[in-house]
């Protein structure tokens, strides 16, 4: 039998879907028996990326994004996926502080956020056709698993 | 998500219960803007001691809310801050322009 | 701008996935403001229909179960859907109490259980090829919405 | 989902915690028919105070233990019914067979 479990979710890039997304993540990684803080981390990385699809893929528009999540062991390996506008600059978007939607009282803190609270970060834009962001993060062995 | 405002002095003490993230900010963002026009106040304390989550569009509105009250001459307190939102406003830069005290009665004393 | 919203996740059929698929549906249909015996009743037909896909379906094989939800005003449309091995009979399946396995324990209300918590429930299956299963429930409005 | 057993007189108490579905309701199954041999006892009272989900699974698991017990002449019996699970109860037709009470004091006097 393959020891991989997964699952993928997409949904309509609406805001209300933001907290589905989360609750979606961290019901699945509930079975690796995460810290209460280790899922905290994870919400949080899904929420940035979930948005910044949302605001900044999509602009608002009605659009799908797809979330992926693959259990290996201890770690979990996330991708969020929006066929949106693509990011022109990955390396400007990465900085602290950047954010292109000042106006909406973004904080640029995005991927700040997802680089901290997770193992790895990778971003694979294409500038027109869309971003997908992958995560990955190793829980704890619980007390059981030793 | 939920905001109940009131005033207290010079100060609007803004309470959020639940999830803080970019789609709740917008509702958020209007119920602290009204309350803070309407009520006539100066300076605003967020009490956080009700959230359940909050990420990187909690930080934009409270930074949002910190411009707003710092033309007036106002600050901004931040008060019963969980270890996860510690790490968040840490992380940000944010008390770097912002105070935080444990409760409402020793931010209410910071001012 | 279409005022469909909607959400599909697939995983694979294991068990331990039972409790993620509830959670991802009811955090799904959060939105529509149901009130708590309208979500329990949700959770319990989806528990079911899942379960099924693993056990009668897939026959606890490995396999990928697709679990689909449209909000429409106040109607949410499920359906789940497994590429297993189909229902030769499907009236006799749908009767109450009947189970293909009594040896697993299992009761035979599953599909009554459908029937009886949600307002339609309709099967389709390819004996060979899988089964869907697609269950409607309209819910109060809430009195904001009135 | 967690089972707690302790046996009173003949009976075994057996108080489920969480929730009851198909992938729980395996484990459930092993730890209370251990507990009812090791333990020796004739009948079963399930308490349902802190379960929080049971689809028809946790029907088959009943039916299975009720079973079991009726073999020796034991008796099976449900307490801390909620209203949702007193719906799913009463659709399977369970209390055709078995009785339900509201607390264990009230269970035990049943027997
Ligand atoms: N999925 C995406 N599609 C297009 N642009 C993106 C996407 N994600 C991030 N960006 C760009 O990267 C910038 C920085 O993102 P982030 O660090 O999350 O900050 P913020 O969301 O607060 O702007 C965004 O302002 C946007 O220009
Ligand atoms: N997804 C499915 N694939 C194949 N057979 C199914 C499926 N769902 C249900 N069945 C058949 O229908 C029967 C009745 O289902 P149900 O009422 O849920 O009772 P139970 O799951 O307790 O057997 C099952 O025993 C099985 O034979």
């Amino acid at each position: 039998m393959n020891r991989q479990n997964y699952m993928k979710v997409e949904f309509t890039s609406r805001s209300e879907n933001e907290a589905f997304a989360r609750v979606a993540v961290s019901a699945f990684i509930t079975q690796l028996d995460p810290t209460l803080e280790e899922l905290e981390d994870v919400k949080t990385a899904v929420s940035e990326a979930v948005t910044n699809a949302i605001i900044h893929g999509y602009e608002n528009e009605d659009g799908v994004i797809y979330v992926a999540c693959t259990l290996n062991g201890q770690t979990a390996s996330i991708t969020v996926e929006d066929h949106g506008k693509g990011i022109p600059d990955v390396k400007l978007a990465m900085e602290p502080l950047y954010t292109s939607k000042p106006e909406l009282e973004r904080s640029g803190m995005g991927f700040t956020m997802m680089q901290t609270f997770m193992d790895s970060l990778d971003v694979q834009t294409t500038f027109g056709k869309g971003t997908t962001v992958t995560m990955t993060k190793t829980f704890q062995s619980s007390p059981a698993d030793l | 998500m939920n905001v109940q405002c009131r005033r207290e002095g010079l100060c609007l003490i803004v309470s959020i219960t639940g999830e803080l993230d970019h789609h709740t900010c917008e509702s958020a963002r209007h119920i602290i803007d009204d309350e803070y026009n309407q009520q006539g106040a100066l300076h605003i304390i967020f009490d956080f001691h009700k959230i359940d989550f909050m990420d990187s569009s909690g930080i934009g509105l409270i930074m949002g809310r910190y411009k707003k009250a710092s033309l007036l001459g106002g600050q901004v307190i931040l008060t019963h801050i969980s270890p996860q939102l510690d790490r968040i406003f840490s992380l940000s830069g944010l008390y770097k322009i912002l105070k935080k005290a444990p409760d409402i009665p020793s931010a209410l004393g910071l001012l």
